[in-house]
C-alpha cells in the first residue's frame, strides 16, 4: 500500500482498561490487544465482530477520543498517539464521529441547528450567519427538511436523528469519518437510505470511512475491505470480495452463517456457535478462539496465531489456514 | 387458516391511544389466528404497532392513555378481554408466556435471576418455595444456561445479553404456556447468540407443543422461524399468509419493497434499494391507503379510499387496490 | 471491601483535620471570650486575663491548636470551659438522646413519606395525589419549631395525651420526633413519587405484569427497591441534619441534645464542645456517606461490583 | 405544536433553548398564575414604601399586639408596629434570601460540583473533602465569623447563608455529572474539539437544570426559616428592617394570645414557598424540551 | 406520696450549681437552697444573722468584722460547720485555681487581691479564733460589707465533703447546711433536692424539690398543664394571664433593678455633654413603660432604684424640641447617628427598637446591631460600644452596687460608659468608706445627681419588675428580688 494513499494507521495497538475493585486495579479489560490497520483516502474500512469484543474502542483510539496503551496512531502523516487534547482540538475537524445511539449522541437540549453548528464553533469556522446557512445546506444535504432547523432531536424518529449525527460529523468536511454502528438502531427501510446516505458523501467529497457493524449484510455491502474482530484481535482483514467466496478463519465462517438470510431453500444446516464470548479480562491462552471453535487442537491452545497474508491482502489469524 | 379450533383467535382488534396530539390508531381492525403448535411472525417497520398486538393481547396497553376499543382476542374460544383481573393475572405468565425485546431492561436490575423466575413459578403453579426453586434452576437448565444452580443467584448485570435473554425464556416458559408471545428476542443479540435462541425457542417449541407468536422487524429472523407472516404497516395488516409464500411471492408493494431493502451478500448492487419517506404518524394518518406515499405503485384511487383486505384464491390476505377494488368500510371508532 | 473502608476512613482523618483547623481559626477570628461570658456583668480585664492563663487561652494560638490535636489523638477532647466536664462524655450524653430521636424521626419520615409518596405515585392525577401533594407543600414551608408549639399545645395541653416537655416516658419522644420529621416527611414524599413513577415507567415492571403479577406487587416489590437508590441519597444527606440536632425543637422541648449542645457552645465560645462537635458531625458526615454507599448494595447489586461499566 | 411557527423563526441562535423554555412555559396556566404572583411580590418588595400603610418601623403606641382592625388591617405586633406594613417590607429580605442567597449556594455548588464531576481523579478528591469540610463545620459560627468580618449588613446575612448551603448541590451536580459525562454526546463534544469548560457550559450543566430547580426550589423555604433562625440568635436582619422568618419567631412568644401575628407571616411565606414550588415543576417540564408537546 | 414543689424557668446557664463558678441566676437560685450564707435578707429588706449567731460586731476603724457562728448547725454529711469551713470557702473565693467569676464582690476582704494575683497562698483577712469563733478584716472600710455576707455568692461550703469531691463539686455532688438536700443534678436540665430531715430551723414543709429548665413558653404551658407549681414569666407573656382561668395565680414583684441607657463619653459625638443631655431629653421613659411594657415596669429616672437608699425623685428630661435644640447647639443641627449593640438574647433586646423608634422624632438616628452575646460582651468590656443597655438586678439594695460598679473610673470602660471623673470616683469612695446614714444617702444622691442630670452620662429608662405564677397549692414562697426562698413554703392540697 502506497505510504501517501494511507490516511489513517494503527500499528500493534492496545487498550486495556484497569479493572478496579473497591479503589484498586484488579487486571484489565483487554479491549484491543495487538492490531493494526491501515485505512486509505477516500475508502470504506469494515470491522465486524460480536458485541464486547473492542469494536468501539479501537475506533475511539483511532480518532484518539481516548488513550492508548500501547500501540502507535498515524493520521495524515503525523504520529498522534501521545497529543494532548488541547493539540488534538485543531485535528478533530478532519476526524469525526458518528454513533450508534441516535438518542443518546444528541443533547436532548439542543436544537437540531444547534447540534449541526457546534463543530462549527469549536472550530471556529465561518461566522454566526453563515454558519446558520451551512446548516441548511447540510440538512439539506442529509435528506433533513430545513425548516426543522428549531426542532429539538426527540422530535424526529431514529433515522432523521442519525442524519442529524452525520450531519454534524460532515459539517467541518472530515477527511476521516468513524461510523460506530450507525445503522444498527434503524429499520431496515431507513437504514438503506442512511447507507446510501454515507455512500453518496463518499462519493462526492471523498471522505475515508472506518466503518463499524455487526450486522454483516451491511458491512459487506459499503466496505471495500473488511476487518473481523474477536476478543480484541484481528483474526481475518481481507477485502470485501474474499468475504463472499474465501473466508478462511472458523470464526468468520460461523459468523457469516449464522445470518439469518431470506430465504427457504437452503435453511442453515450447521449447528450455531455455541457458548459466549470469553471475559476480556481473563483472556484465553493461545488463540483467543479456541474456547468455541469447532476445529481447536492441542496448539491452538497455548500458541496466539501471527495475523498471517494468505493472500494478496488477505490476512488470517489460525493455524489451520 | 385450519380447520381444528385455533388456539388464539384475533378478531377486529383496535387499540387507541388518546394523547393530547389526538387519538393514535395504533392497531385497527387487526385479525389473525394462531394454530396449535404453529408460530406467527409479525414484521414491520418500528412503530408498525407490533408490540402494541402483543401488549393487547396481554392486556398490558398503558391505560391512559391507551385502551383496547374493540374485537376480540379468543383464547381457546374464550374472550380474554372480557375476564377479570383476577383471570388475567391467572392467563398472563400461566395460559401466555411473554419475552421483550431488551433482555437488560426488561429484567429487573434489584432481584436475581432465580428469584424472578421463582416469582411466576410461585404465581401460577401450586408448590412451595423449595420445589419452585427446582423447577427454576431446572428450566434455566432447559434453556441452556451452564451451571444453573451457581446463575440462579445471580443478577441480570453478571449475566451476558445472551444468557439474559435466555432468562427471560426461562421466565415466560416456566408455567408450560400455551402461547408464548416473543417481541423482538433477538434485536438486541449479535448474529451467533441470535442464532442460539432462535434454535432454542424452535427446539422448545418442538418440546411443549407451544405455539409461538415471534415479533420482528428482521425478515431474515421470521423466515427462519415462521410458518404465517403478518406484514403491518401503520396499525394495519398489509399482508398475511404463510410465510414462505408471502416471502417468495409478496403481493403487497410494502412487503415487497421490504424484502428489497435489506443488503444481501448474494445480489451486490451499487445502492441499496430504499422506501422514500418515514412511517406515517399514526395520529394524522393519510387520506386513502396508508402507504400511498411511500409506494411505487400508487394509483390515483390509492390516494382517496382505503383498500380492505381481501383474501386471494389462495387464502392469502391483502390490503392492496392492485389486489382487489375492495374498500374498507368506514372505522368506527373516531 | 475492607481496603474501601479503609481509604475512606483515611480521608475522614483528613476531612477532620481540615474542618477542626477552620474551626478552630473561626472560634478565634470572632469577637467574644469564653472568660467574658462567664464574667458576663463584672468583666475586668485583670480578673479575664486571670482565669484564660488558667484555662491555657492566653497560649500562642498554634500551641492550642496543637495541644488539641495531641490530645484528640487519644480520644480526649477536653473538659468544656462552663459545664467542667469531659467533652466526650458531655456529646455522648446529648447523643443518647439526639440518637434516639434520630432514629424515630427517620423512621417518621420514612414510613409517612414514603408511603404517601407511594400512594400519589399510584394514584398520580387522582385528588389523592393532589391532596398529598398539597399537604407536602405545607410540610416542606411551615417551620419546625412552629409545628412543635401547636402540638405542644393540641396534643400535650388541651388533649393531654402527650407530656409537653423533657423525654422522662417513652410517649415523650412522639412530639418532638413528628416535628423534626414533618419537613423530612414531607420532602420524602416527594422524591418517592417521582421515584415510583420512574420506576412504573421501565420494562422490567411491564415484564412484571406479564408475569401475572398482582398490581399491589408491581409495586410494593418491583418499582419501590428501584426508586429506592435516590432516596437513600436524600436519606444519607439527611442524617447529619437529624443528628446533628435542632436547636429551637430542642430548647422548645427542653431536649438537652446536640443541637442546643452545640449552639449554646458557640454562642458561648466554649471551643472544647464546639470542637468536639465539629469532629463529631463531620465523623457522621462521613461515616454516614460511606454507609450509605455501602448499603447501595443492598439496594441495587449493581454497585456492588465497582468494575468497569458496560456501555 | 405548529412546527411552522419555530420555523419562521430564522436565527438559530445558541439561546434558542432558553428561548424555547420560555415560549413552552408562557402557555403552562399554573406556572403564569405563579409567576405573576411572585413577580406581584416582587413588586411589592420594590414599591414596598408606597404601598404600605404605614413607615417602616413606626410604632404606633397605642396598639401593641392587637388583633386585624380598620386601622390595622392584619393587626400588630409587640412594638405596635403594622404587621401589613412589615409583611411588605419584610418580603425584600426573604424573597432576595430565598433568591440571593440560594444564587450564591447554586453558583459555587453547581461549579465546583460539575468540576469535581467531570474531571474525577485528584480534583474529585480535592473538592469532595471541600465539600466534607464545608458540610461539617459549624454554620452558625460561620454566620458570626461574617457577621463579625464584615458587618451586620443584610447583604452579608445572603452571604453566610449562600457560603454554607452549596455542598448539597455540589454533590448532586457532581453525581449527575458523572453520568451525563458518559453519555455521547458529550464525547461528540469532544470529537468536535470542543473544550472542557465549553463541554461543561453547553451540555452539562443545561442538562443538569432540572435537578438544579428541584434543588433550588426544596432549599428556598429552608434558607427562609434559616435566616430566621439566624434572626433569632441575633445575626439576622437588624432593626427596623423585618423578615418573614423574623416575624414568625418573634411571634412564637405571642402564638396563644395573638395568632394572627404568626399567622399572616406564616400564610405569605406558604405562598410563596407555594408558588415557587409549583413555578419550579412547570420550569423543569419548560426546560424539557421532550415535553413540549404534552 | 411525699410533697413535691416543681419549678420550673429558662435556666440555660444551668451548667453545675457552685456558685462560685457562674454567675447566672439558675446557678444561684439552686445553690441557696442547699447551702446558706452567713447572714440572710429578710422580707422587710433587713439583714438577720442565718449561719452567725448573731449580726457581726464592726470594729470603731470599720475594717473588721467578728462573726460568731451558730453551734447547732450540721451539714447535710453530718460535719458540723465551724470557722474552719468559712475559712476554707473564703479562700476557695481567692484561690486561683478555683477561677471564681464572683470574687470582685468581696474583694475587699484583706489579702483577697493577693491571692488573686497570685502574691499570697493564705487568706490574711480571715483570722479564726476558735471552731466558732472567726474574724474578717477588710483592706478599707466599706459600710454595706454585710449585705455582702447575704449574697448567694457568699454561701458557705463544707471544708471536707468540698475538697473530696474536687472537680465534681456542684456538678455530682454539693453539700450545705440548708433546707433542702442535694439529691442529683443534669446540667442544663434538671436539680432535684429532697427536704433536709435534721434542718436546724426545722424539717422543711417540703419533701421534694425539683428545677427544671425549660423555654418559657413551655414552662407556661407545663404550668397551665399543672406539672409545675411555680414558674418565672417573661413580661412579654404578661398579657395572656392578666385575664382568664390563671390571673390568680399570676404574682408581680419588683426586681431591684435598673435598665439605662450608657453614653459612651470616649465616643463622639457623645463626648459632648450637650449631645448626652439632648438624647436623654429624646427618650420618653413613660412611653416605653406604657406602651411597650405595657404597664409591667415603672418609669426610672434615678440610676438608684427607689427602694434602695439614695434613690432621687425627678421629672422626666424627655422634651425633644429640647432635644433639637440642645444638638444644633452643640453643633449638629442636621441631627447625629448613635450605634447600638445588643444581645439578641437579653431580655431586653426589644428597648433599642422603641428608642430607636423614639430617638427618630429628635433627629436621632439609632442605628441597631443585634450580635450573639458573647460578641457583646467582648464588644462591650472594651469600652467600644456607643450606647449600650445597662441592666442590672442589683447583688445587694445598697446603693453602692449601682454607681461604683459602672461608673468608677476604673470599671466605667467595662460597661462602655468610659466615664472617668475625679469628683464621682472620690465621692463613691467617701460613701463605700462611710457607715450607713443621712450623710452617705447624701453622697449618694450626689452621684446619681451628677451622673444622670448633670453630665448625662447615662439615661435611666426604667426599673424592671418580674412575673410569677404560683399554683393554688402553695404557700409560703418568698422571692427577695432575684431569688426564691422555700424554707417556709408549703403544699397544701
Ligand atoms: N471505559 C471502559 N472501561 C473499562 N472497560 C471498558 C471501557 N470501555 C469498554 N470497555 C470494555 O472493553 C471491551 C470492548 O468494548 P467495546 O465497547 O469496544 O466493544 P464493542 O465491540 O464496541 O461492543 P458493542 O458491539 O457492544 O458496541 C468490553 O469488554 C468493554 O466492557
Ligand atoms: N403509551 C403510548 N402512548 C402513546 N402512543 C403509544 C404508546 N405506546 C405505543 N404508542 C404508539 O403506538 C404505535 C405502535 O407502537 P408499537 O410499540 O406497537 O410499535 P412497534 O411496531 O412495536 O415498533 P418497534 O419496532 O419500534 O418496537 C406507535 O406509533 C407508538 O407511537
Ligand atoms: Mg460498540
Ligand atoms: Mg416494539
Amino acid at each position: 500500500m502506497p505510504e501517501q494513499e494511507v490516511l489513517m494507521a494503527v500499528e500493534r495497538l492496545d487498550k486495556w482498561f484497569p479493572v478496579r475493585k473497591m479503589g484498586r486495579a484488579r487486571g484489565y479489560v483487554k479491549a484491543v490487544n495487538d492490531v493494526s490497520l491501515q485505512i486509505r483516502r477516500g475508502e470504506t474500512l469494515g470491522i465486524v465482530g460480536e458485541s464486547g469484543c473492542g469494536k468501539t474502542t479501537l475506533g475511539r483510539a483511532m480518532i484518539r477520543l481516548t488513550d492508548v496503551t500501547d500501540g502507535r496512531v498515524v493520521f495524515d502523516g503525523q504520529d498522534i498517539t501521545h497529543l494532548s487534547e488541547k493539540e488534538l482540538r485543531p485535528l478533530r475537524r478532519d476526524m469525526q464521529i458518528i454513533f450508534q445511539d441516535p438518542y443518546s449522541s444528541l443533547n436532548p437540549r439542543m436544537t437540531v441547528g444547534d447540534i449541526i453548528s457546534e463543530p462549527l464553533v469549536f472550530q471556529n469556522m465561518y461566522t454566526p450567519a453563515e454558519r446558520i446557512e451551512r446548516v441548511r445546506e447540510l440538512m439539506d444535504l442529509c435528506g433533513l427538511d430545513p425548516i426543522y432547523i428549531r426542532r429539538y432531536p426527540h422530535e424526529f424518529s431514529g433515522g432523521q436523528r442519525q442524519r442529524i449525527g452525520i450531519a454534524r460529523a460532515i459539517a467541518v468536511n472530515p477527511k476521516f469519518v468513524l461510523c460506530d454502528e450507525p445503522v444498527s438502531a434503524l429499520d431496515v427501510s431507513i437504514q438503506s437510505q442512511v447507507i446510501n446516505l454515507l455512500m453518496d458523501l463518499q462519493s462526492r467529497t471523498g471522505i475515508a470511512y472506518a466503518f463499524i457493524s455487526h450486522n454483516l449484510n451491511v458491512v459487506y455491502h459499503v466496505s471495500r475491505r473488511i476487518a473481523v474482530l474477536y476478543l480484541g484481535r484481528v483474526v481475518e482483514l481481507a477485502d470485501r470480495e474474499d468475504f463472499k467466496t474465501n473466508r478462511a478463519h472458523p470464526y468468520t465462517k460461523a459468523l457469516f452463517e449464522a445470518i439469518p438470510q431470506v430465504g427457504f431453500d437452503e435453511q442453515q444446516k450447521r449447528a450455531p456457535l455455541t457458548g459466549d464470548l470469553p471475559s476480556p479480562v481473563d483472556l484465553p491462552d493461545g488463540c483467543v478462539f479456541h474456547t468455541r471453535c469447532p476445529y481447536t487442537q492441542p496448539r491452538c491452545r497455548t500458541e496466539v496465531p501471527e495475523l498471517r497474508e494468505i493472500d494478496r491482502g488477505h490476512f488470517v489469524a489460525c493455524h489451520l489456514v | 387458516m385450519t380447520d381444528k379450533q385455533p388456539l388464539l383467535k384475533v378478531r377486529n382488534l383496535c387499540t387507541y391511544f388518546y394523547t393530547d396530539e389526538g387519538i393514535v390508531y395504533a392497531l385497527d381492525d387487526v385479525s389473525f389466528d394462531v394454530a396449535r403448535g404453529q408460530t406467527l411472525g409479525i414484521v414491520g417497520e418500528s412503530g408498525s404497532g407490533k408490540s402494541v398486538t402483543a401488549l393487547s393481547i396481554m392486556r398490558l396497553v398503558q391505560t391512559p392513555p391507551g385502551r383496547i376499543v374493540s374485537g376480540t382476542v379468543e383464547l381457546l374460544g374464550d374472550d380474554i378481554l372480557k375476564k377479570s383481573k383476577k383471570e388475567m393475572k391467572q392467563i398472563r405468565g400461566g395460559k401466555i408466556g411473554m419475552i421483550f425485546q431488551e433482555p437488560m431492561t426488561s429484567l429487573n436490575p434489584v432481584y436475581t435471576v432465580g428469584n424472578q423466575i421463582m416469582e411466576s413459578i410461585l404465581l401460577h403453579g401450586d408448590c412451595d418455595r423449595k420445589q419452585a426453586r427446582e423447577r427454576a434452576i431446572e428450566m434455566l437448565r432447559l434453556v441452556g444456561i451452564p451451571l444453573p444452580e451457581k446463575r440462579f443467584g445471580e443478577y441480570p448485570h453478571q449475566l451476558s445479553g445472551g444468557m439474559r435473554q435466555r432468562v427471560m425464556i426461562a421466565i415466560a416458559l416456566s408455567c408450560n404456556p400455551q402461547l408464548l408471545i416473543c417481541d423482538e428476542p433477538t434485536t438486541a443479540l449479535d448474529v451467533t447468540i441470535q442464532a442460539q435462541i432462535l434454535e432454542l425457542i424452535n427446539e422448545l417449541k418442538q418440546k411443549t407443543g407451544a405455539s409461538v407468536i415471534m415479533i420482528t422487524h428482521d425478515l431474515g429472523v421470521i423466515s427462519r422461524v415462521a410458518d404465517e407472516v403478518l406484514v403491518m404497516y401503520a396499525g394495519k395488516a398489509m399482508e398475511y399468509g404463510s410465510a414462505r409464500d408471502v416471502f417468495t411471492q409478496p403481493r403487497h408493494p410494502y412487503t415487497a419493497a421490504l424484502l428489497k431493502s435489506i443488503p444481501n451478500l448474494e445480489d451486490d448492487v451499487e445502492r441499496l434499494h430504499v422506501i422514500e419517506g418515514m412511517v406515517p404518524s399514526l395520529s394524522k394518518r393519510p387520506a386513502g391507503c396508508l402507504f400511498n406515499p411511500r409506494c411505487k405503485h400508487v394509483m390515483p384511487v390509492c390516494r382517496e379510499k382505503r383498500p380492505a383486505l381481501t383474501a386471494g384464491p389462495d387464502g392469502r390476505l391483502v390490503r392492496c387496490f392492485l389486489q382487489s377494488d375492495a374498500i374498507e368500510k368506514e372505522e368506527a371508532h373516531a | 471491601m475492607l481496603k474501601f473502608t479503609l481509604r475512606r476512613l483515611y480521608q475522614t482523618v483528613i476531612v477532620l483535620l481540615g474542618v477542626t483547623l477552620v474551626t478552630f481559626i473561626m472560634v478565634n477570628v470572632v469577637p467574644g471570650d469564653p472568660v467574658a461570658v462567664m464574667l458576663q456583668k463584672k468583666a475586668d480585664d485583670a480578673t479575664i486575663n486571670r482565669i484564660r492563663e488558667q484555662m491555657g487561652l492566653n497560649d500562642p494560638l498554634p500551641a492550642q491548636y496543637f495541644r488539641f490535636l495531641t490530645n484528640a489523638v487519644t480520644g480526649d477532647f477536653g473538659n468544656s470551659y462552663f459545664q467542667k466536664k469531659p467533652v466526650m462524655e458531655l456529646i455522648l450524653r446529648a447523643f443518647s438522646v439526639t440518637g434516639t430521636l434520630a432514629v424515630l424521626v427517620l423512621a417518621f419520615a420514612i414510613i409517612l413519606g414514603v408511603l404517601m409518596g407511594t400512594l400519589a405515585a399510584v394514584f398520580r392525577g387522582k385528588w389523592v395525589d393532589r391532596v398529598i401533594m398539597m399537604i407536602s407543600t405545607l410540610g416542606m414551608a411551615a417551620p419546625s419549631f412552629w409545628l412543635a408549639i401547636i402540638l405542644q399545645l393540641v396534643f400535650g395541653l388541651t388533649l393531654k395525651w402527650l407530656p409537653i416537655s423533657g423525654l422522662r416516658q417513652p410517649s415523650a419522644y412522639i412530639m418532638p420526633s413528628v416535628a423534626l420529621g414533618m419537613i423530612y416527611a414531607a420532602s420524602l414524599a416527594r422524591l418517592t413519587r417521582t421515584n415510583i413513577l420512574d420506576a412504573m415507567n421501565q420494562d422490567y415492571i411491564r415484564t412484571a405484569r406479564s408475569k401475572g403479577v398482582g398490581e399491589f406487587f408491581v409495586v410494593a416489590k418491583h418499582a419501590f427497591k428501584n426508586a429506592g437508590i435516590p432516596i437513600l441519597t436524600y436519606l444519607g444527606t439527611l442524617i447529619k441534619s437529624i443528628l446533628g440536632g435542632s436547636v429551637l425543637v430542642e430548647t422548645i422541648f427542653s431536649i438537652n441534645g446536640l443541637g442546643r449542645l452545640l449552639v449554646e457552645a458557640i454562642m458561648k465560645r466554649d471551643i472544647p464542645i464546639i470542637q468536639g462537635c465539629t469532629v463529631y458531625i463531620a465523623s457522621v458526615f462521613v461515616i454516614a456517606n460511606l454507609l450509605i454507599d455501602l448499603t447501595y448494595g443492598l439496594f441495587d447489586p449493581r454497585i456492588r461490583v465497582a468494575g468497569p461499566a458496560k456501555r | 405544536m405548529s412546527i411552522k411557527a419555530n420555523a419562521n423563526v430564522q436565527d438559530a441562535a445558541y439561546t434558542s433553548f432558553y428561548h424555547d423554555a420560555f415560549v413552552r412555559l408562557k402557555k403552562d396556566k399554573v406556572a403564569i398564575a405563579c409567576l405573576v404572583f411572585i413577580v406581584l411580590l416582587i413588586l411589592v418588595a420594590i414599591f414596598a414604601p408606597l404601598i404600605a400603610p404605614y413607615e417602616e418601623g413606626y410604632q404606633d403606641t397605642s396598639a401593641i399586639l392587637e388583633g386585624p382592625s380598620s386601622k390595622h388591617w392584619l393587626g400588630t405586633d409587640e412594638f405596635g408596629r403594622d404587621i401589613l406594613t412589615r409583611i411588605i417590607y419584610g418580603s425584600r429580605i426573604s424573597l432576595s434570601v430565598g433568591l440571593i442567597a440560594e444564587a450564591i449556594a447554586v453558583t459555587i455548588g453547581v461549579f465546583l460540583g460539575a468540576l469535581a464531576g467531570y474531571y474525577g481523579g485528584k480534583i474529585d478528591a480535592v473538592i469532595s473533602r471541600i465539600i466534607e469540610v464545608f458540610a461539617s463545620f459549624p454554620h452558625i459560627l460561620f454566620a458570626i465569623v461574617i457577621m463579625f468580618v464584615l458587618g451586620t449588613g443584610v447583604i452579608n446575612v445572603f452571604l453566610a447563608i449562600g457560603f454554607v448551603g452549596w455542598t448539597g448541590i455540589a454533590r448532586i451536580i457532581r453525581a449527575q455529572v458523572m453520568q451525563l459525562k458518559e453519555k455521547e454526546f458529550v464525547e461528540a463534544a469532544r470529537a468536535s474539539g470542543g473544550s472542557d469548560l465549553k463541554i461543561i457550559l453547553r451540555h452539562l450543566i443545561p442538562n443538569c437544570l432540572s435537578t438544579i430547580i428541584v434543588v433550588v426550589t426544596m432549599a428556598i423555604p429552608s434558607d427562609i426559616m434559616y435566616e430566621a433562625s439566624l434572626s433569632f440568635l441575633g445575626l439576622g436582619v437588624q432593626p427596623p428592617v423585618s423578615s418573614w422568618g423574623e416575624m414568625i419567631s418573634m411571634a412564637r412568644k405571642y402564638l396563644r394570645t395573638n395568632p394572627t401575628y404568626s399567622v399572616f407571616p406564616g400564610i405569605a411565606l406558604v405562598l410563596t414557598v407555594l408558588a415557587f414550588n409549583l413555578l419550579g415543576d412547570a420550569l423543569r417540564d419548560a426546560l424539557d424540551p421532550k415535553l413540549k408537546n404534552l | 406520696e411525699g410533697k413535691v414543689f416543681s419549678f420550673g424557668g429558662a435556666m440555660d446557664d444551668m451548667d453545675l450549681i457552685d456558685v462560685h463558678k457562674a454567675t447566672s441566676s439558675g446557678v444561684l437560685q439552686g445553690g441557696i437552697m442547699v447551702c446558706e450564707p452567713l447572714l440572710a435578707l429578710q422580707p422587710d429588706g433587713s439583714l438577720a444573722p442565718q449561719l452567725l449567731a448573731e449580726m457581726p460586731a464592726v470594729s470603731e476603724d470599720g475594717k473588721v468584722f467578728t462573726c460568731k457562728l451558730r453551734e447547732d448547725v450540721y451539714f447535710h454529711d453530718g460535719t458540723q460547720l465551724t470557722s474552719k469551713d468559712v475559712y476554707f470557702t473564703l479562700h476557695r473565693i481567692f484561690d486561683p485555681a478555683t477561677a471564681n467569676v464572683n470574687a470582685w464582690l468581696c474583694d475587699m476582704i484583706l489579702g483577697g487581691k493577693d491571692m488573686l494575683d497570685g502574691k499570697a497562698t493564705e487568706l490574711a483577712g480571715v483570722t479564726i479564733q476558735d471552731d466558732f469563733n472567726f474574724t474578717i478584716e477588710l483592706e478599707y472600710p466599706y459600710a454595706p460589707f454585710n449585705y455582702i455576707l447575704s449574697c448567694p455568692q457568699m454561701l458557705i461550703y463544707p471544708q471536707d465533703a468540698c475538697t473530696a469531691a474536687g472537680e465534681t463539686w456542684g456538678i455530682d455532688s454539693f453539700v450545705g447546711t440548708g433546707p433542702f438536700v442535694f439529691e442529683s443534678f443534669t446540667a442544663k436540665d434538671t436539680l432535684h433536692l429532697v427536704a433536709n430531715e435534721k434542718y436546724y430551723e426545722g424539717r422543711p414543709q417540703i419533701d421534694e424539690v425539683y428545677l427544671y429548665n425549660l423555654d418559657r413558653g413551655t414552662a407556661l404551658m407545663e404550668f397551665e398543664a399543672g406539672s409545675l407549681d411555680l414558674v418565672n414569666m417573661d413580661p412579654t407573656y404578661v398579657k395572656g394571664y392578666q385575664e382568664g382561668e390563671f390571673a390568680k395565680n399570676l404574682v408581680m414583684s419588683d426586681l431591684r433593678g435598673i435598665i439605662a441607657l450608657n453614653l459612651n463619653v470616649a465616643m463622639p459625638p457623645l463626648d459632648n455633654v450637650k449631645v448626652r443631655e439632648a438624647v436623654a431629653h429624646a427618650i420618653d421613659q413613660k412611653a416605653i413603660v406604657e406602651s411597650y411594657l405595657q404597664g409591667n415596669g415603672t418609669v426610672a429616672n434615678s440610676l438608684i432604684t427607689p427602694s434602695v437608699a439614695g434613690y432621687t425623685a425627678r421629672p422626666s428630661f424627655y422634651d425633644p424640641e429640647k432635644a433639637k435644640a440642645l444638638l444644633a447647639e452643640a453643633g449638629f443641627p442636621d441631627g447625629i447617628k448613635l450605634v447600638n449593640y445588643v444581645s439578641e438574647t437579653s431580655s431586653i433586646a426589644g428597648i433599642p427598637v422603641v428608642l430607636q423608634e423614639q430617638l427618630k422624632a429628635s433627629n436621632i438616628e439609632l442605628e441597631v446591631n443585634r450580635v450573639d452575646s458573647a460578641t457583646y460582651v467582648s464588644l462591650r468590656k472594651e469600652g467600644s460600644v456607643q450606647c449600650p443597655l445597662l441592666t442590672w438586678y442589683a447583688d445587694m439594695p445598697d446603693p453602692d452596687n449601682f454607681t461604683y460598679t459602672f461608673f468608677q473610673s476604673g470599671n466605667s470602660k467595662f460597661f462602655s460608659s468610659n466615664w472617668n471623673d475625679p469628683l464621682t470616683d472620690e465621692l463613691m469612695a467617701k460613701g463605700r468608706a462611710m457607715p450607713a446614714g443621712e450623710e452617705r444617702i447624701e453622697i449618694y444622691k450626689q452621684i446619681d445627681q451628677r451622673l444622670v442630670a448633670e453630665e448625662f452620662v447615662t439615661v435611666p429608662l426604667y426599673n424592671p419588675v418580674t412575673y410569677y405564677l404560683k399554683s393554688d397549692k402553695v404557700e409560703g414562697v418568698f422571692f427577695d428580688g432575684s431569688m426564691f426562698h422555700l424554707d417556709d413554703a408549703s403544699i397544701v392540697e
